[in-house]
């Protein structure tokens, strides 16, 4: 029961994307829950091999869009014909044709944004201190290497069982990570 | 300070409360400018001050504007904070406030500003005791409310920080006292001689009191000799008054009552005496109200196009020499069958003369035929003659006794002069306000002999190339600052008054007499007493004064008509022979004349007409003859004329005449100061005393340089666009709406139309009106203290008067049709420019002005790129003097300075619209139609501009806007301007136009 | 591979970004408190004065009329600052020899004029008319504030467009009758509005919002 | 040349040529790219490049000085024609500033592979092109001080921009295009930051990129959401990037003045802008591929796709000339007519006849895929339709306003030496940013780089 505390996982190192693949599968069946996997590059299905739901990313993201839109026209309508009405050449004070551009420029800037900062504050980033980088080998994780993490929280973690389990997955080799 | 001088100008002040307008209201700006003239040290001396004018090259302004680094980093500061903080600001009231000043209203002051000796009348309006602009005076004959760009011009002159500011003795700061003794010592040697070395040159004499105290001063020493000169001299119509008449006479004309008029080589419309009036007096014959209305008509001959040849129904191109040959031509076929027939005649179309006679003799009495200055004796006589056979004496011309206190022929006089002192005879020369160093005949060569003379003095406005070689130089006191009286075209005589006390405690002429009369008289006194011993029959003298001094003019002081008879046998004697080799003809130039306004930004940078250059004279020359000269526009080329050379930039002048050469006076000042000197080429270097108009014999060679010009328009032809719409009377009488197009009658818009209640601002032009002379390009520069750029600016197309004067040619470039288009903002409802502005610094107001407000702009010139009109202008650099105390004096404090990165343009003049619906407010009343009354429309003699409200289908711009003859400019664009033109009408003679057409 | 950021690094990264982010807002809503300071408007400061000048004592004590001294203010756009002159007529007699009114007997007697400090200043290119102002209602103490209390002179308002416009785009808020317009001390109705709805048709008060209405 | 290699590649090798050079893993093309921004010593080149790019910056900011210090008036401008180099080079360098965003974004959602090796280092070009772009708005300005006045925030003065004018639309497209760019190109380098944080040596280096990565450690979710934000931006770039150069043509379109007032511009103005863009990514591509190495990553299939779209965009532009001139024939308009005679005859009739060589006739070269073959023809024709879009926009400004309405204000513009300066000044600025950039940042997708192995790889095997 001790040493959960005093590690973070167990991390299995592999050689190619399709064994990685392929040993989240497993583990993910085993029924470990609380894993994850790192790769080099995106690999088709990972993330749905660790449990990962689908993000609701897109969804933030359409309504930063229509937030920025309506608060952009409504920004120069309430500059033209409230804030300060102006006869400007002869033109109608809602002059809703000449708002488009700007309505449409602020909905891109929000949606745009919000997309970029919704996808880092979801993925918990910045995150410059991780317990993962103790591992030796893991700076090849951003080269040609594909490892596999079960954390010690999962409920069905433990150090000898877990630590088997995962050879049976032929990984490289298999590592404990400090918290 | 200011108090000081209130209290020194004071005898005028408290006549003219009556004088009081109900215009201008106050702001920050005018008691800055208070307080800043009176704490600043330049004040005192104005030496030290940056260049006013903004004139110099671009390279050199940049070097003085390093402040503008503070600025821009300042101002973009307070930009952050999100306000300017303001520096904290001085308050200077009066010690003992003069009762009639209330700090931010303007008074306005009768008086007068001559030229070349004879007056026009003047409104000056005065704010604090500055005055900041000139208009015409309703009750002085010369003037009926209109001016000129030399009178304009002349608030200007007076703040002119170059003006001589102390006495000079040989070379050294001398003063007032020491001058006065010095002067008595070198008289009372003459004293012995009664005067009999002693010369006093002056320009031209009308002033009564002045001629009265020249009478003392020849009393006193009654050898001496008294010689009035002007390089722009009338001999010519005084000597043909002589050979008429056996006397001197001043002609008189009565446009008003002229059908026909003939122009031999004149220019009467918008140069000479009387040309404010007569332009007047002619617009009003050509006023087409529908297509019953008639027209007079012109008919001009002439070497040099002039504005009143671009007027003319029709015009001959003909030498200056040969114009008396027609003359005598026209004579003879009029039936002054004693003149004798040219040797040579001049190419004239065979069926001209006897049309022109024809139609002369349609209208017996109503018709006139006027002999132009430049035109010698005989052609003046002969203008006589034949106006006397067509019996429009008393009818369209009469004659009075000169206007001049002494006629005389000025040209013989100044070479005896020279000759005098070159025999040694003359030992005391006083010079008031001449300056024949430069402007004398080159062959007298005054620059040499003036110093021959034992005693020089010179009383002048500047420091110029004659003072320089006087022993004393004493500052004179300008127009505006100092008391006189003169003769205006018909002889009305205008009390001259003093606006402000001289800024550079300058002598006027009178001052300067009375010293010479050891009188210890002020000039104000000299003035009354003179007008108290004339009037000595008036009841009351104080209350005559003092309506005189508010009227401006003196109460039928008008010169009596003369009943003069030509002498028979005019020009029966054999003429003279049309002089051999290229013509040469000397003409005053038409923006600094002889040169006496060189130092002048405002009218250096004034377009001249129809050649719209700046800041340079040239020698005109015609496309044929220049094509035979192998020259170009901007080509140099050496004149070599009687011995003398001087290199001068060719014109090519499209209607001038062939095988001729038009060169101008006034410039190639080498003293005159920062903005004249050395500008242009002075002309006067080839200009002998034998001829000093129209010479032969002129020889010209390419120098292979290039003269580079600034003309303020580069295209002169209307490129199939119909900016100035154009038709004879008949055409129109057969088709009176020629000149309104589909796009006016049925205009579209994608817009919403904009309901103006109230008060909707409007403006029409007449083109038929338009004489092109510019006084309203000027006018608006005054008004609207707008800055002046230097000819290299110019030159690339950044000039920045608010009111343009387009001008285009049409038909055959020798001898082709010239018509004007003042062209100003045309305030269009459906604003192109507004649109674009990213900051809204220009849009509409509620009475339909296209506003354009200064502190707001960032300028991205975009409203310029999209302004059809191209009416708009930048402030490239920092163009408004802001270094030059004695010019803040000068500036209407109701109109901002503007400041550097700014776009400006025409307001409809909205500081004088908001004083009158300030009082109209005030006084709960409507608007008065004609109440609001723009400045280029106020200065314009011909009454071509009109104003005012266009909801009101009373007012005077309404009826205008009505009429058929009524366009848009670029209507097709349906930029709705509020601006329209009235379509320009010729009414040519019908039997020439034929003969021309086949 | 090595850490290369201790632990606090995540807290450190996370707060630096989500501070700088409210950061950010603090800066602007303090730059905005600095603008409306009495250092930034200048208003509500007392200015030094060449004669300490007591409005309080002249208007509240003594009760001179605002036109005794600013004696163009119905009829020009300056409302008139009062020459060395008025103040001595009175003070000729009274207070003849009291120190602090020397440098008004030295203007008067080497008439080398008092140089005030400016207190109500609008920038050269703003064109303000008091008589028009004057003329539809509006009092000067609506601008000025309560003169009647100032013993040395201080600016009540920024004087800013924002504030100007205040007034040109609803002045029914402010105008008060032709009668009360000089008087230092009067009190707003409690139905200012209706009130103001009434005069503004009685003098015939427009909604100026023209740019040109003030600058040229 | 009739011996080079180039020469003899026939059709479908080049069509079936590898976007990739054979013989490449994930260590390979990581270590390859990865040692460009980490080995140690700078190369000479890079430092004379440098220097001469930091020497022509020192020159723009001497312009700067003189433009803020003495006022607008030191460039040629004048009336009629107020708008001159400053708007010029706005319009070149924005139009440069296209390509990047749209090679990332529209071929990302085309699923363009190609796009892998030069997306990152077009993105980067755009972000420069745009930083170049955004300095002439504010400079042109009379009060440049006050620019900020284009945006709307409660003022004292109670006013507001007036939004109907299409220089504060270009306000806010310049500048959102700008974030955008950004932001997008930041989001795809945070994992090559961490690849470069684990391959670097020396401590600073390590800490660095360490921030600049955020701690990036490949996790499978991340990496999903990362996908997912880059398919949404490039789903919101791609109308972006359309709508800036549209309004970009506004400025003209919206004006009345004969040869801007046309609706053929917005199109035309965004064919123009991915031309230009394209012929910068060439101009920048075919050097960098020869200095580093990179004919594995950018590959003859590369050029030759880019020489397409090249030769496709040059059509499109072409066709907007010539209905220009059919607009004007057709319309009948007096001023539109006199437009087109003008340009082709005016003062300006040179520049006019230049920029129809550089834009129409020279990629016509295009069509023969020998030339596209050819790395020297490529980089000189992209060079000459550089030259030519800047004389386009030339054109477009100059000879527009320098002849309208009324002939009394017709005038003629002649540059000065300070637009000259300003003009050299920023291509300068840009290349400076250039060198920084080749230098410290990977100047190819890393991550992408491996993806790109990755399907190479199954490709083969589905061969086999």
């Amino acid at each position: 029961m001790k040493q959960r505390e005093t590690i973070y996982g167990l991390m299995a190192e592999f050689a190619t994307p399709e064994q990685l693949l392929e040993a989240a599968h497993h583990t993910h069946e085993a029924g470990y829950r609380r894993i994850d996997a790192f790769a080099p590059f995106p690999i088709e299905g990972l993330a749905h091999a660790v449990g990962f739901k689908g993000s609701r990313l897109p969804l933030v993201v359409l309504i930063a869009g229509i937030l920025g839109g309506i608060s952009g026209f409504f920004l120069q309508y309430y500059a033209a014909v409230i804030g300060y009405p102006l006869n400007v050449g002869g033109r109608p004070l809602n002059s809703w044709p000449a708002f488009i551009p700007v309505t449409f420029e602020l909905t891109i800037l929000f949606a745009a944004a919000s997309a970029v900062f919704g996808m880092l504050a979801m993925n918990g980033l910045p995150t410059p201190y991780h317990p993962v980088f103790n591992v030796p080998r893991f700076a090849l994780a951003s080269r040609d290497r594909f490892f596999l993490c079960i954390k010690a929280r999962d409920p069905m973690f433990d150090l000898e069982i877990t630590k088997n389990f995962m050879l049976t997955l032929h990984p490289r080799e298999v590592t404990e990570i400090e918290p | 300070m200011d108090s000081d001088r209130n209290s020194a100008a004071q005898p005028d002040v408290d006549i003219s409360v009556l004088r009081e307008s109900a215009s201008a209201g106050g702001s920050p700006r005018h008691w800055r400018g208070l307080d800043e003239l009176a704490d600043t040290p330049e004040f005192q001396n104005f030496k030290e001050n940056e260049f006013p004018h903004g004139a110099t090259d671009t390279e050199s302004k940049l070097d003085r504007r390093e402040l503008m680094k503070v600025m821009a980093a300042s101002a973009a500061f307070a930009g952050l904070t999100g306000c300017t903080k303001l520096p904290t600001e001085k308050i200077v009231p009066y010690v003992k406030q003069p009762e009639q000043i209330v700090p931010g209203k303007a008074l306005f002051y009768a008086s007068a500003v001559t030229l070349s000796g004879v007056a026009t009348g003047v409104l000056v309006e005065s704010h604090m005791a500055r005055p900041t602009k000139i208009e015409g005076n309703p009750d002085h004959p010369g003037s009926l409310g209109a001016s000129d760009a030399f009178s304009q011009a002349s608030v200007l002159g007076l703040y002119d920080p170059d003006r001589s500011q102390a006495e000079i003795h040989d070379g050294r700061i001398g003063s007032w006292a020491e001058f006065q003794q010095e002067l008595s010592s070198a008289l009372g040697q003459e004293k012995g001689s009664g005067g009999g070395g002693v010369r006093l040159l002056t320009g031209t004499v009308t002033s009564p009191t002045l001629g009265d105290q020249i009478g003392t001063f020849l009393k006193a020493y009654p050898s001496a000799k008294w010689v009035q000169y002007e390089s722009v001299t009338r001999d010519n119509i005084r000597e043909g008054a002589k050979l008429a008449f056996g006397e001197y006479a001043n002609p008189v004309y009565h446009l008003d009552q002229a059908e026909v008029i003939v122009a031999l080589d004149s220019d009467l419309l918008t140069s000479g005496p009387g040309s404010l009036r007569y332009a007047r007096e002619f617009a009003r014959k050509r006023r087409v109200e529908d297509t019953g209305s008639k027209m007079n008509r012109l008919y001009s001959v002439e070497s040099t196009p002039t504005a009143t040849g671009g007027m003319a129904d029709h015009r001959l191109r003909l030498k200056a020499s040969e114009v008396e040959g027609f003359a005598r031509l026209l004579a003879r076929e009029i039936g002054l069958s004693a003149v004798m027939a040219p040797a040579a005649s001049p190419v004239i179309p065979s069926s001209w003369i006897p049309a022109l006679v024809r139609d002369l003799k349609k209208y017996p009495g109503a018709t006139l035929i006027v002999a132009g200055d430049q035109q010698p004796a005989i052609v003046h006589a002969l203008a006589h003659a034949m106006n006397q056979a067509l019996g429009n004496f008393g009818k369209t011309v009469h004659f009075t006794a000169p206007l001049e206190v002494a006629a005389d022929n000025q040209w013989s006089n100044i070479g005896q002069l020279a000759a005098d002192i070159r025999a040694g005879s003359v030992t005391t020369l006083l010079i008031v306000g001449s300056n024949p160093v430069y402007d004398a005949p080159a062959d007298l060569d005054f620059k040499t002999i003036i110093p021959k003379v034992a005693f020089s003095a010179r009383l002048g406005l500047y420091e110029d190339e004659t003072s320089a070689l006087c022993h004393w130089h004493v500052p004179a006191a300008h127009e505006l600052e100092s008391w006189g009286d003169a003769r205006g075209y018909d002889g009305t005589v205008s009390v001259i008054q003093p606006l402000i006390a001289p800024l550079y405690g300058g002598k006027s002429e009178l001052d300067f007499l009375a010293v010479l009369n050891g009188q210890a008289k002020s000039s104000h006194d000299i003035v009354q007493g003179y007008w108290q011993a004339q009037r000595t029959s008036v009841p009351r003298f104080d209350a005559f004064w003092e309506k005189t001094l508010r009227d401006g003019v003196v109460a039928d002081s008008a010169l009596p008509v003369k009943q003069l008879m030509v002498k028979a046998g005019i020009g029966s004697d054999a003429p003279a022979a049309t002089a051999q080799g290229l013509e040469i003809v000397f003409r005053p130039d038409r923006t600094i004349y002889d040169g006496r306004f060189a130092n002048n930004g405002w009218l250096q940078e004034l377009p001249k007409p129809l050649t719209l250059l700046t800041w340079d004279s040239v020698a005109m020359v015609s496309p044929k003859t220049s094509e035979r000269l192998g020259v170009k526009s901007e080509t140099a080329v050496e004149l070599k004329y009687m011995g003398r050379t001087i290199v001068a930039p060719v014109w090519v002048m499209p209607g001038h005449a062939d095988e001729s050469v038009t060169v101008f006076l006034g410039y190639g000042r080498t003293k005159a100061g920062r903005v004249g000197t050395s500008a242009g080429f002075d002309a006067g270097w080839i200009r002998p005393l034998a001829t000093p108009w129209i010479g032969a014999g002129l020889e010209v060679n390419k120098t292979g340089d290039k003269w580079a010009l600034a003309s303020t328009q580069t295209q002169s032809t209307m490129e199939g666009r119909e900016p100035i719409r154009i038709a004879t009377l008949d055409q129109y009488q057969k088709e009176p709406t020629f000149a309104q197009t589909d796009a006016q009658t049925n205009p579209l818009s994608l817009y919403p139309e904009v309901k103006y209640e109230g008060n909707a601002w409007g403006m029409a032009v007449d083109l038929n009106a338009c004489t092109g002379c510019g006084g309203c390009v000027v006018a608006c520069q005054a008004e609207n203290n707008i800055s002046v750029v230097g000819k290299k600016e110019v030159r690339i197309g950044r000039h920045m008067h608010w009111i343009r004067i387009d001008r285009y040619y049409e038909g055959g470039v020798d001898d082709p049709g010239t018509y004007h288009e003042p062209v100003m903002c045309q305030h269009c409802e459906d604003a192109p420019c507004e649109v674009v502005c990213p900051v809204a610094a220009t849009v509409h107001s509620d009475e339909g002005l296209n506003e354009m407000i200064y502190n707001r702009c960032v300028g991205t010139r975009y409203c310029s790129n999209n302004c059809p009109y191209k009416v708009r202008r930048f402030n490239f650099y920092l163009y408004s003097d802001w270094d030059t105390p004695s010019l803040f004096g000068m500036r209407n404090p109701n109109v901002s300075v503007r400041s550097r990165g700014v776009m400006e343009k025409c307001s409809y003049c909205v500081q004088r619209i908001n004083a009158v619906k300030i009082d109209a407010e005030k006084q709960d009343r409507p608007i008065k139609d004609g109440e609001i009354v723009t400045a280029c429309q106020q200065s314009c003699p011909s009454e071509a501009i009109v104003f005012g409200n266009i909801n009101d289908p009373d007012s005077a711009v309404s009826k205008l806007k009505a009429k058929n003859r009524n366009y848009k400019l670029l209507e097709e664009l349906n930029t709705r301007p509020r601006t329209s033109y009235l379509a320009k009408l010729r009414n040519p003679n019908p039997e020439i136009e034929k003969a021309a057409v086949v | 591979m090595a850490q290369i950021f201790h632990h606090s690094t995540n807290t450190i990264a996370r707060v630096s970004i989500y501070g700088a982010v409210i950061l950010i807002g603090i800066l602007g809503y303090a730059a905005n408190v600095v603008n409306q300071t009495s250092y930034v408007t200048e208003v509500h400061n007392a200015l030094p004065q060449p004669v300490p000048f007591s409005h309080k004592h002249h208007v509240a004590e003594l009760g001179l009329d605002c036109r005794y001294c600013h004696t163009s203010v119905e009829v020009s756009s300056s409302a008139g600052m009062p020459p060395t002159q008025t103040c001595m007529t009175c003070h000729s007699q009274i207070w003849t020899n009291a120190q602090i009114l020397e440098p008004v007997r030295a203007s008067y007697r080497d008439s080398t004029p008092i140089s005030w400090t400016r207190v109500n200043a609008l920038p050269d290119f703003v064109y303000f008319n008091h008589s028009i102002h004057i003329a539809k209602g509006v009092g000067c103490t609506t601008c000025h504030g309560p003169v009647g209390e100032m013993n040395i002179t201080w600016r009540e308002n920024t004087l800013y467009m924002r504030w100007c416009l205040d007034c040109h785009m609803a002045p029914q808020k402010y105008l008060r009758p032709k009668s009360e317009v000089f008087n230092a001390f009067y009190k707003a109705p409690s139905d200012q509005e209706t009130l103001g709805n009434q005069l503004m048709i009685d003098y015939k008060v427009k909604k100026l919002t023209d740019c040109t209405t003030c600058h040229r | 040349m009739a011996d080079s290699p180039t020469n003899k590649l026939a059709a479908e090798e080049i069509m079936n040529a590898p976007i990739l050079g054979p013989g490449h893993d994930f260590a390979s093309v990581t270590d390859k790219i990865s040692a460009i921004v980490l080995t140690k010593r700078t190369p000479l080149w890079w430092i004379v490049g440098f220097l001469i790019s930091f020497a022509l910056t020192s020159v723009l900011m001497v312009a700067v000085t003189v433009i803020l210090v003495y006022g607008v008036g030191v460039w040629g401008i004048q009336i009629p024609v107020g708008w001159g180099f400053a708007i010029i080079n706005f319009v070149w360098w924005i139009g440069i500033g296209h390509a990047g965003t749209l090679i990332s974004a529209i071929l990302l959602l085309l699923r363009q592979q190609w796009r892998t090796s030069i997306n990152r280092f077009a993105e980067a070009m755009t972000i420069f092109a745009v930083s170049c772009a955004g300095l002439f708005p504010l400079l042109h300005m009379g009060r440049p001080w006050l620019g900020y006045w284009l945006f709307p925030y409660p003022d004292t003065m109670k006013l507001w921009p007036n939004f109907r004018s299409p220089l504060v639309w270009d306000a806010f497209a310049v500048s959102t295009y700008a974030t955008v760019s950004l932001l997008f190109w930041f989001i795809g380098l945070i994992p090559d930051f961490a690849t470069l944080r684990d391959r670097a040596r020396n401590r600073p280096a390590k800490i660095i990129y360490g921030l600049l990565s955020m701690g990036w450690r490949g996790s499978a979710v991340h990496w999903e959401r990362h996908e997912t934000a880059s398919l949404l931006l490039a789903g919101l770039a791609t109308p972006l990037v359309l709508s800036v150069h549209t309004i970009v043509s506004f400025d003209f379109a919206f004006g009345i003045v004969p040869g801007w007032h046309a609706t053929i511009f917005p199109p035309y103005f965004v064919a123009g802008a991915i031309y230009a863009g394209f012929a910068m990514v060439l101009t920048l591509a075919i050097p960098i591929r020869r200095v580093f190495h990179l004919e594995d990553f950018i590959t003859i299939r590369h050029l030759d796709n880019m020489g397409k779209v090249l030769l496709a965009t040059g059509l499109i532009v072409g066709y907007g000339y010539m209905m220009e001139a059919f607009m004007a024939y057709y319309s009948g308009n007096v001023y539109e007519r006199f437009m087109i005679i003008n340009r082709m005859t005016g003062t300006y009739a040179p520049l006019y006849w230049m920029l129809i060589a550089c834009n129409i006739v020279t990629p016509q070269f295009l069509w023969f895929r020998k030339v596209r073959a050819k790395i020297g023809a490529l980089f000189t024709i992209a060079m000459v339709v550089n030259l030519g879009m800047w004389l386009e926009r030339f054109v477009i400004v100059v000879t527009s306003l320098h002849r309208d309405f009324l002939p009394s204000s017709w005038g003629t513009y002649i540059p000065t030496r300070w637009d000259f300066a300003t003009f050299f000044g920023t291509i300068g600025m840009f290349l400076l940013l250039v060198f920084l950039f080749i230098r410290y940042l990977p100047l190819i997708s890393i991550f992408e780089m491996r993806t790109l192995v990755a399907s190479e790889e199954e490709k083969k095997a589905a061969n086999v």
